[in-house]
Order: structure tokens, then C-alpha cells, then sequence
């Protein structure tokens, strides 16, 4: 569970770029001699290693400087407000600065160093001094940002993962912003040792989330609603899981799951598994397809990764490595569905949750949290119907997170101006409990205890066990 | 609560929540005891043997308490409040905030109600540990009864001490601390010695703007980067059934389509402020000096 | 346009008592004699008189009493924070007040008057002196708020009015929040002289807000889907309006507009129509039957002052005080609608919108706004299609208005708590424009000019006017 | 715009409004004048006599414009900004809670673009007044341009003066103070003497939480009551029209049932935040002292 080499920055890792100013995430690969585009900037990210991860550093050229605040040449010296300038009398026109965008060009060509630079090009500014304190340090800011960019490095993780899919696609993550996919991974008591039901349409960001919480203890079974598992690279970019984290995962076909109630020691294979299984074979290339396929660069540069790397990030190992026969690919998965017991389900679907819910619930032990995640608000109402008709949900609640940022500049505190992360899904909650027994006393049978009683899950699971 | 695992089977001396309509409470099975109720009573061990999800009936069979599991999110909602709390919106947000997973070790100050301990103990178990503060003696006891009936003793240690003053007394050794507290401004200072080398996360949680304005300028001074601030609310909604009519637009017919429709709508009465968090990352002394 | 009175508290004046700490307000009327219930206490408003509207006064046994902040007796020092009491050694226990509610009750009875009967609260109070700053003032505002309320008076207005409807009952106005409401009212360019169609299903609210911004000018024809116009409590409590607002508002059923288009001229009753009349003979005690079955006790109040007062509230006063012929009852809107050109529409309705503002669209002129008002989201997704596939409205927009209030305490700011105001409804907006003309160019015909010609309200306008 | 009522027909020196899809354009209507745009040209003598809400072809008939009837909000949309301007959510709150209605006589400072000016106006109108206020002289002289071409000079004086050192040059008149300075603490004590006897209203609008925290202090300290703060934001929605399918449950059957929905969602990226709105109340002398 330890940091791999301590939390420091080495070479081969597969890291995180942040900028904090343009609020984007970039994967790379560090290496000693290739460079990396990182945005607008191709850098050779050398200078990083040794580090920790999360410092700092100074795009400065085409390197990696650690950053040092104390280092900062241009100071602004305090005033009191009182004494400050308003800005009343500037006029915005473009001769305020006296060097032009090739001047600038030129004097980073002749190697003025960093803050050097900065304080030529703030001399070149007839107005700077005009300037109010406020305004001042944010022309400073600004010119900062373009010609001397502060990245931080991070380690993957949950939180950098969670916020760089969420700017980086929103639409394919379900708009599971972070706020909203921690309350799911908080209310499916997801823990070292947990044994969950995941339904993921949304890249494989819960089942991904999911297994960094579950520490490379537990079981999760992904029920996929497709007809193979297609490589996802939501997924695929929690390179920081270690084998003993994928080890947790194994995935069993949503279709599949009716007939395995009714015959659970048969595994037969249909065509289309069969045909599923063909498709398992070249792992690789299909992953590189699909990379090949998307348009976000930094999503394709972590996918190539993965794949030349795989033996780092062994996804379904037991079937890529072991070769095992076509028969038990998902044998993991079906073993552990006809123990069932699952202490939860988290179902983040773009289907209507409700049918998939009934399908699952046998598998599901009682007093067991129920995840239900739309994007929706039509199917979440819909599942909402369902949880209140049922006799063996009870603590329902539907609701959708608000999460606001804020700027908190000294003495300039306000939430942001522009929010890009405005939408997010609906999540509905419930416990499963036993189903409705009838006692002695008959006085209190709930009106719903009609339909209930036939799709009774606990009748099929004592079939089932 | 989380570490022995999942039980099916209720036994003695476990902590079973019990949910009716109104809410939930907590209990602990022991030989003779009994939650009284106005519909009669419920005989702890009646329970023995059943399993978690139960429905037990009181003895008079006129009333009946859901038997479950206990998790740390129905732990929120059942715990005794000697404080104000955090509940689960706030809590997961926290968790994520500050990039808990199996093995983190976290400091925490105030415990205050133990809610959001209970959380962090269940995400950090089975190696990480939780040093958790609070000022009041008295609180810090009940903590520890907690701690110790729910099997998190091994998790968590759960001292009193006057963190502002004082700091923690963990050295180079967390990479998580969370902040709750009137003055959290005053303990920041401290929070770097505790943090082990390399990265570490701590989030403060704050009502008020004060308490962010100064704790934003503690962060600044005491060597934190990547200040974040955030608001998380839960929105709460329900589903109406909503019968829309036509309305009659001239008089020769007074027959009007009716349709029902299902709408999710935002509740009327919901809470619109539990507080903010401010959250910031440390590197504590680069390996390397270039 | 002068306030009566000059804005001073006169005997026989319908005000507003308005309780900050509960956030709630009361209509009463100003006597002299008679008390009036105000919550939990029975006052006579006769202190009240001769003051400034919007005072403040403290109910002090039976009687009102102008608030002077500055005859507080009992004042906190000022602290600094460091020398603070923290709490940390109070235990809530019932103990900690050696007075009992009965013998506060006593010490009242003995009349003690207010400020000393705080003084001698706080005295009885063990655990005062150890409570941090914070916490004394919490508690003397709590105290003092029991034992020596305070109240504003305020004279209605649309901002108090819009506030107290909603938190009496927000579902008969439609959750219809103070900022949506002020929203439609400015998207509609509601001034002194506009001419426009309302069609307002919750209570009246929007039509007493559009008189009280026209201000005795312009004119305002409702639009009723009902059989005939109930008497309706929150329009009632306008009572601030004079009989010139009154005078800008007549109504016209909207079921009878299909064939105003077809046949203007010819105003023939129909049999429901006579019926309704009938109905109108009895406007005062109808009014009063409404009333009656309202549970609201302040609104119950509000009514009954006006039907005893009808001569300062006339509305529809044509057709109540002149006793018109039958025929002419509605002979205003329909000269009204007969013209047309009116400058816009507010539709707050809790029908389906689409066939009333297809059946409103003849009667309203170009570049003139057009604005929905739903409380349901499926209402409003369907208008916002119709709106999307007409080509005769443009500058369409869908929102919905968040409000958050905050508790602006010294050095203790946050948002409140808790809110009783979550729930707004929906408003779309739109500008009406000439249909579309095709000129000689057909390069750019929108894809969805297809069904829009036929229904184009300006050929059936032709034929109007 | 307002003052002169509704007209029907584009006359010489009307304000206009253009509309296209990529946003609004205000001119006034002068002969020989004409509109550029990337597909040809508007003359303004075509719109002469034309409806207002008609269709407008540019000389090619490549492109066109709606030329739309002025009113503040459709001005706000489409003003040449020089500040940071409200908007209309905003707008339509703080016209409420300034209590306006026509009559009313109103100081705004600073003027800043107009934005807020042109819609005080037009609810005022016509016997009430608007006095506003800005420092900055080259907005003050665009400011009066726009209101004189707008035809509500007779309605709103602007002048420039630093109303924080200052005050308003007005006493006894008013019933309704509006701020929207970096500075309003400053300016909030001169307020009462502009004031007429009675109840009066002011609000100040400001970003950061900071000036409101200043702001505050200052009115209690002036006097006000009845002290409140509002934010208000308008959520942008849109309906998407999503194809929700049955996920395939078992290996029978293909055959998926398939329907389409609208759904109303919030749009991913709005503005999220404005300013705060302080309110308070003023009663002037009263007249009997008890």
C-alpha cells in the first residue's frame, strides 16, 4: 500500500501535468531523453525526476525547473488601499506596452532568463505604474502565466483522475463530477475488503475509483452491458493501480446473469460469448484501436502507454497472461456471483436502471447499500418509482450534489465567475433489506406488499445458494 | 464497524442500527437489554441469530424496527450529536479531497461527534491509522467507547489535547490532515511537522467566510500550494406525479386531455449551507536541492 | 403616484407585521380600538399610529412600542477574540437557568418591564459569564426574542407581498420566488403604459405585480382558464393598489378567444357565459365564501377587509358598482383584444402552455417578449420545442432562478443554514417576430419553416384587424 | 425606449436593436448610415418604415438581421460594455428590493455602462427620476448620449463625481439608494441625507465577499435596518433529447425496447457566480418621538 519509490518522481512513471491556470490535467510518461508536449510547450521532463510528486516547476525554454517562490525577482510591494490608484484614469489602448509580441519573442530568444524577462517587459509597460495594486498583480499574474507556465506534477489518483476526465470529457464520464462520485463510492460503503456489484456505462470511472478504494482487497464484479468488454480509457488511465488492485476485478456479461440463476453450475458458452472470447485474444491491438479511435491527445499518449507497458497494469490478467480456456472467462466473476452475498451495488448506467436493478438484486445480501446514478432525470425518476414500490428498499433518497468553486485570493474572496462543471447526475440510494415477512399479527401490511412479493429476490437466491 | 468485515448474522455485543420511519438509532446487543418504544418493546436478544435487514417486530407486534448493518454513513445518522456534525455529502467530498486509501494515516482535529472518523477509519483500514483530537475531555471518552465498541480501537487514536497550542503529536509521519475547528488558523502552522516527507493533503472545513479568510492566509504563510476552495451541498429533490390538464380554448367542447407525468423537482426545505472547505496541498523537504 | 399619507401608519390601513426572527409576515388592520392576533400575541396596533412605515416596534405586553435600539440596557462588551471563552467547559444541562418558565411567567406578570426583565434573566443564568462572545449574544437574542419580540410594520409592496405569499403557501403561487417573479416582470418590460396579456393560474400574484409596476398606466387584459373568475386571496392583498391600478385590469375568457378571431364583432353570450354573469351578481359574497374556506387566518383577515372596504378596491369595478349590461361584462378586454398589438405576454400557467400561446400569438405584436412561467420541467421541455420549431421567435432562453440568502452576522458570515425557498419553477423567454418573409434569395430557409407558415399568426391578425 | 411608449414602425434616429445568432447590435437610425457585416451591408434607410421584429436583408441577401424594438433588457444584451455590467436576473431582483415602481426617484452610482440605468428608468418612468453617478468623466459624457439618443434625458441625470468622498448632490428626495462601487463602505454614511422622510430602500451590489463584509458594518453603523444579502444566479438549462435504451438482460432475445425523452438539464458551463446583494432599510425621522 506504500508509495511506489516513496512518492518520487522516476523515470518510466506515467504522470499528471497540471496547470493550475488553465485548470487541465495532461498525461505523459516521464523520460530521461524524449520530449513531451504539454500543451503548447514541448518540454524535456528530466529535470522533474527526483522530485516528489505534486511540486512544483518552471516551464522555463524546454525544461523543467523546480519552482521556487522565493526566487521571484519581481516583488510588488504593499500598499495601503488607501493610498491605492483606482484606475479611473486609464484608457485601454494597445500603445501601453512599448514591446511588441515579436520584440518579446526576440528578447526570450536572446535567453533573458525568467524573471528577467518579466521585469523587461513590465518596463516596457507606460502604464504599470498607473496601475492600481489589484490590477498590477494581475498583469504581473497574467504575464507570469505566458511566458514562465507553473505546472504541477501529480501522481494518478482519484481526485487528479476524477477532475481531468471531468474537464477533459464530462459526456463520456456521465457528468460524474467529483463530488457526485464520491458520494457514490461513501454510500456503497466502498472499503479494503468490499464485495460489490459495479454497472460502469460511463468509461470504467466508478470501477476504476472503486479499486483504488478497495486498496487491492475485495471483490468487485463488473456486470457489462455490452456484448464484450471494450477497452476504456477512463479505466485505463488509473495506471498508479498495482496488479494486486486489478487482481480485484473480474466482469460478467448483464446478460448472462438470468440464465446463471437458473442453471448456476452450467457454464455453456452461447455463439456470442464465443465470439467474445475471439475478441479477447488480441487484448492489445483492440486497446490500440480504440486509442487510435479518440481524439483527446493526452488520453491516447496514456493508452500507448499502458500498452507498452501492460505487464505494469495487468487489466484481466488472469486471462491476458494465464491463457486460460475459453470456458472460464468468467469464471472469476461467476464463482463469486453464485456465492453471492455482494455487500452493495453501484449502478451507473445509461439504461433504465430498473430492469438491470431487478436483475442484480438476488445476488445482493440484505441490509446492503443500493447505488442507482443517471444522467437523467427521467430514469432516475422512473428507479425512484421503483425503490418506493418495492417491500425491501427502505432509507431511499434522490439528489442531485451542487459543488462551487471559489477564488480565494487575498483579500478578493468571491466563488468563480465561470463554472465549466455545472451538470452533474441524480443518485439514488436505498438499503436492501429482507423482504416483507408476515408475523402473527397482521395489523400492519404496507399497501405496496402486492407486486412486491412475486419479484421477491430472496425466493430466486434460495434457489440460487 | 468496517475492519472485522461484513457479518450476515447478528451476534452479541455487535452494533446494529436500528431504522424506522423516523430515524435511525444505535444499539449495542447485549444479554437483557431492550429498546423501548411506544408501540412496545424490542428484547436485544430477540435478534441473535437473525440476519442483518431484518425486520424485528416488537414484542406486541403493533410496531417493527429494521435490523441493519452498520456502515459510517448510518452511523452519521444515528450517532448521539454532541456537536455538529458532517454528513456524507461533505464527508465523501472530504475523502476524495484529501486522497484517502487503504494505508493513509490521517490526523483529525476536532473529533467532535466522531461522524466523519468513522469514514475516515473505514477508507484508510486495514494499515493506515487515524490520530483524531478534540479539546473536550469528556467527548474525547465518548469517542473512544465508540471507537472501541465499533472494533476501530486498532484504527484509531483518539486523544485530548488543545491541537491549536499544542499541534499534533505525530511527527513525519501523515499525509493527510483534516481541519474542523473554530480557529483552524491556529493549528496550520503546526501541520507540517506531522506530514511524512513528500506530498501530503489537508483539508479544514469552516461556516463561516472569516474562518477561510484567515485559515487561506495560514495555508499561504505556513508553505501550502494548490489552495483550493469549494462548497458542496447536497440538493435534495423529490418526484412529484404532476396531473397536467389542457386548457379549454373554446366552448364547444369540454373535453380536455389529462396526462400524469412524473417530475423530479428540487425539495422546498432543504439545508442551504453546511460549510467550506479549503483545501491545500505540502511537499515536505525535496530530496533533491537544485 | 405619492404614497398616502406620506408613508405614515394611519388608522384603517391593511399593514404588515413582519417578524425577522421567523422570517414571517401578517397582514392586519390599523385600529384603534381593537386588537389584532399577531402569532402568539393579541396587540393593539394603536401605538403603531403616526409612525413611518417600515419602523420597527417591540410588543410589550398588549401594546406596540416604536424599538429604540439605543434604550437597550443590557450590552455586551467587546472582546477580543484571544481573551474569548471557548465552550469547551459547558455541559448542556436543564440546571444551568435557576428560573423556571413559570416563574419567568411570574416575573412578567409583575410587569417587569422588558430590558430589566432580561437583565433578570440573564442573572438567573449560571453558565452566562463562561459562554465564549459568541455564544452571549446568541443567547440574549434568543431571550430577547421570546420575552420582548420585535416586528416591522410595513406597508404592502410587491417585494413583502411576493415573500409572504411564498412562504404561507408557495404552491398556490406556483413556487413563483421573488427573483423569478422580478425576472418575468423585467423580461416582459413591464413599465407605466405597457398593454399586456397575463394569463396567471397562481392566485393572482403575477397580475397584482404587473398592476403595481404600471402604476395606474397602460393596460393589462387577463386571460382566465377558469369558467369564471374566482375571488382570489393573494390578488386581495394588493390592497396598497388605488383604483387607478385597478382600472388598467380587465379579463377575458380564454376559452372565448378562438372565436373572437373568428367573429369580432359580434359579442354573443353563450349559456356558460350567462351563468358566469349571474355568478357576478354576488361578487361580495362570493368573495366571502372563498374566504371562508381558506385556512390561512392572515389571509382570511386580508379578505374580509376588503369586501368591507370594497369602495377602496375596485376591481372590475365596471361591472360591480355600475351594474353594466350583461353583454358588456368583458366589453373592455374585448376592445382590447379586438386592437391587438399587445407589447407581450407572461403565461404562468399549470396547463400545458403550448395550445394557449398558439391560441395568444394573433394578438401579439411584433418584436414584442413572450414569457412562460411552469412549475414542471416535462411543461416546460415541451413549450421550449414549440418555441424551437416556431420561426416566428427568437432570443429563446430557459432558465431557472436560484436564490440564496445569507446571515450577514459580524464576523460571522455564511449562507443561512437552512432554506424554506429552494423550489422555483421554470422560465422561458422568447421574442416574437414577423414571420418569416421569403425574399428573393432563398439560399438560407431554416430546415423547420415547414408547419410554422400555417399557424403564423399574422395572416390570422390580417383577418382581425 | 420606454418613455416614448411602443411604436410600431422604425422611425429616423430610433435605437434598434439587431438581432442575429451570434448576438445583439444596438444602432440608431440615421439616413445614409449602414451596417457592415461579413455577408453584406445594411442600409439603414431600408429599415425606415419597416415593422419593428421584421426580417432585414443585407444588400446581398446573404444574411440577415431581426431589427428589434429597444427595450433595457434586449439594451443589456447588446451595450457597448465599458465595466462590468449587471445582467437581468440580477436586474429584475434588485428592482424589487429597492421597491421600485413608477414615481420613484432613485441614486445609482456608478453609472458604469447603463446596463441597470436604462431598466431603473423604464420602471420609474414617467414621474420618477433617476440621479447617477460616476467618477470616470468619458463614461458619464457616453452615458448621456445614450441616454438622451434613448430618450429618457428628461428622466436621469448623470453626472461625474466621486460620490465616496462626496456624496450625492441631492438631499431629501429620494427613496431608493443603489451602489455598485469597489468601495461602497464609503460611500454608505453620506446615503441618509439623500434620503426623503420615511422608509427608504438601498442596495449594493459587489463581487467579493470582502466589500459586502465592510459594507455591512457600514450600514449598521449609518443607521439601517433590516439588513439582508441575497445572491442570485441565473441556472442556464437546456432540454436534450436522449435515446434511452433497455439494457439486454438476457440471450433470448435483441430486441431492445427504445424510447426518446427530453430531459431539462442544466448547461455544463454558466456563470456561476456575480455578486452579492446587500438590501437595508432607512426610516428618516420619524415624525412622533415617543
Amino acid at each position: 500500500m506504500s508509495l511506489k519509490n516513496n512518492g518520487i518522481i522516476s523515470e518510466g512513471d506515467t504522470a499528471l501535468a497540471y496547470s493550475a491556470d488553465q485548470k487541465r490535467y495532461h498525461t505523459f510518461q516521464v523520460k530521461i531523453c524524449t520530449s513531451v508536449r504539454l500543451w503548447k510547450h514541448t518540454v524535456n521532463t528530466e529535470g522533474a525526476i527526483g522530485h516528489y510528486y505534486g511540486s512544483r516547476f518552471v516551464i522555463r525554454g524546454c525544461s523543467l525547473e523546480l519552482f521556487d517562490p522565493n526566487k521571484l525577482e519581481v516583488r510588488l510591494e504593499q500598499q495601503l488601499p488607501s493610498e491605492d490608484n483606482d484606475n479611473r484614469n486609464l484608457l485601454d489602448v494597445a500603445s501601453n506596452q512599448k514591446y511588441s509580441t515579436e520584440d518579446i519573442q526576440e528578447l526570450k530568444e536572446n535567453e533573458l532568463a525568467g524573471e528577467q524577462l518579466i521585469t523587461e517587459i513590465i518596463s516596457g509597460s507606460n502604464t504599470f505604474n498607473e496601475k492600481s495594486q489589484f490590477s498590477k498583480q494581475k498583469y504581473l499574474t497574467r504575464k507570469r502565466a505566458k511566458h514562465l507556465p507553473v505546472i504541477f506534477i501529480y501522481r494518478p489518483s482519484l481526485r487528479h483522475l476524477s477532475l481531468m476526465h471531468y474537464h477533459l470529457r464530462p459526456e463520456k464520464i456521465g457528468f460524474l463530477r467529483i463530488d457526485t462520485l464520491s458520494l457514490l463510492l461513501s454510500l456503497a460503503n466502498v472499503r479494503y475488503g468490499s464485495r460489490l456489484l459495479v454497472v460502469d456505462n460511463f468509461g470504467g470511472l466508478v470501477i476504476g475509483a472503486v479499486l483504488e478504494r478497495m486498496g487491492g482487497g475485495g471483490r468487485l464484479v463488473e456486470l457489462f452491458t455490452t456484448e464484450i468488454i471494450h477497452p476504456r480509457p477512463v479505466l485505463s488511465s488509473f495506471s498508479h493501480l498495482s496488479s494486486l488492485h486489478w487482481e480485484c476485478l473480474s466482469a460478467f456479461p448483464l446478460r448472462r446473469l438470468a440464465r446463471l440463476r437458473e442453471y448456476p453450475q452450467t457454464p455453456q458458452l452461447s455463439n456470442s460469448e464465443q465470439k467474445t472470447n475471439n475478441t479477447a485474444q488480441q487484448p492489445i491491438s483492440s486497446l490500440q484501436q480504440s486509442a487510435d479511435s479518440l481524439e483527446e491527445s493526452s488520453i491516447i499518449e496514456i493508452d500507448v502507454n499502458i500498452t507498452q507497458n501492460k505487464s505494469e497494469t495487468p487489466l484481466f490478467e488472469e486471462q491476458h497472461d494465464h491463457t486460460p480456456p475459453k470456458e472460464d472467462r468468467y469464471c472469476t466473476a461467476r464463482e463469486l456471483l453464485i456465492e453471492g452475498e455482494f455487500e452493495g451495488i453501484i449502478l451507473a448506467s445509461k439504461h433504465d436502471p430498473v430492469p438491470i436493478l431487478e436483475a442484480c438484486l438476488p445476488f445482493i445480501s440484505s441490509s446492503s447499500p443500493l447505488l442507482v446514478y443517471c444522467v437523467f432525470p427521467e430514469l432516475i425518476s422512473n428507479c425512484n418509482e421503483y425503490f418506493h414500490s418495492s417491500n425491501n428498499i427502505i432509507l431511499k433518497n434522490l439528489t442531485t450534489s451542487w459543488l462551487r468553486a471559489y477564488q480565494p485570493a487575498e483579500s478578493k474572496l468571491h466563488p468563480e465567475m465561470m463554472s465549466s462543471s455545472c451538470r452533474t447526475g441524480y443518485v439514488l440510494s436505498g438499503v436492501r433489506v429482507k423482504t416483507y415477512t408476515v408475523t402473527p399479527t397482521q395489523s400492519i401490511v404496507t399497501p405496496e406488499a402486492d407486486a412486491g412479493e412475486e419479484r421477491s429476490p430472496d425466493s430466486k437466491r434460495a434457489k440460487l445458494l | 464497524m468496517n475492519s472485522k468485515g461484513y457479518k450476515s448474522k447478528i451476534k452479541l455485543n455487535d452494533t446494529v442500527i436500528l431504522s424506522d420511519q423516523d430515524g435511525l438509532q444505535s444499539i449495542t446487543v447485549q444479554p437483557g437489554e431492550s429498546v423501548q418504544s411506544r408501540n412496545g418493546v424490542f428484547l436485544h436478544s430477540d435478534m441473535l441469530g437473525k440476519e442483518y435487514g431484518s425486520k424485528m417486530w416488537s414484542n406486541k407486534g403493533k410496531t417493527y424496527r429494521w435490523a441493519l448493518h452498520p456502515t459510517p454513513e448510518l452511523w452519521t445518522l444515528s450517532l448521539p450529536h454532541r456537536t455538529q456534525i458532517l454528513y456524507t455529502p461533505n464527508i465523501s467530498l472530504i475523502t476524495s479531497l484529501l486522497e484517502l486509501i487503504p494505508g493513509t494515516s490521517v490526523c483529525e482535529s476536532g473529533t467532535g461527534s466522531g461522524s466523519l472518523s468513522h469514514a475516515i477509519a473505514r477508507t484508510i483500514a486495514p494499515t493506515g491509522h487515524l490520530y483524531t483530537y478534540d479539546f473536550h475531555a469528556e467527548r474525547v471518552q465518548q469517542a473512544n467507547d465508540e471507537f472501541t465498541a465499533h472494533g476501530l480501537s486498532e484504527l484509531v487514536t483518539c486523544q485530548c489535547r488543545d491541537v491549536c497550542r499544542e499541534g499534533f503529536n505525530v511527527e513525519n509521519y501523515v499525509t493527510a490532515i483534516f481541519l474542523d475547528l473554530p480557529n483552524p488558523w491556529e493549528v496550520i502552522p503546526h501541520c507540517p511537522k506531522s506530514f511524512s516527507p513528500g506530498y501530503s493533503r489537508i483539508v479544514s472545513f469552516s461556516p463561516c467566510v472569516e474562518q477561510i479568510q484567515k485559515s487561506c492566509i495560514a495555508l499561504r504563510e505556513s508553505g501550502f500550494i494548490d489552495i483550493q476552495m469549494h462548497e458542496c451541498l447536497s440538493q435534495q429533490l423529490q418526484v412529484s406525479s404532476c396531473r397536467i390538464t389542457e386548457a379549454r380554448l373554446d366552448e364547444s367542447t369540454d373535453k380536455r386531455e389529462e396526462r400524469h407525468v412524473l417530475s423530479v423537482v428540487p425539495r422546498l426545505c432543504m439545508p442551504s449551507h453546511t460549510g467550506y472547505l479549503l483545501s491545500a496541498s505540502y511537499i515536505k523537504c525535496n530530496v533533491h536541492d537544485l
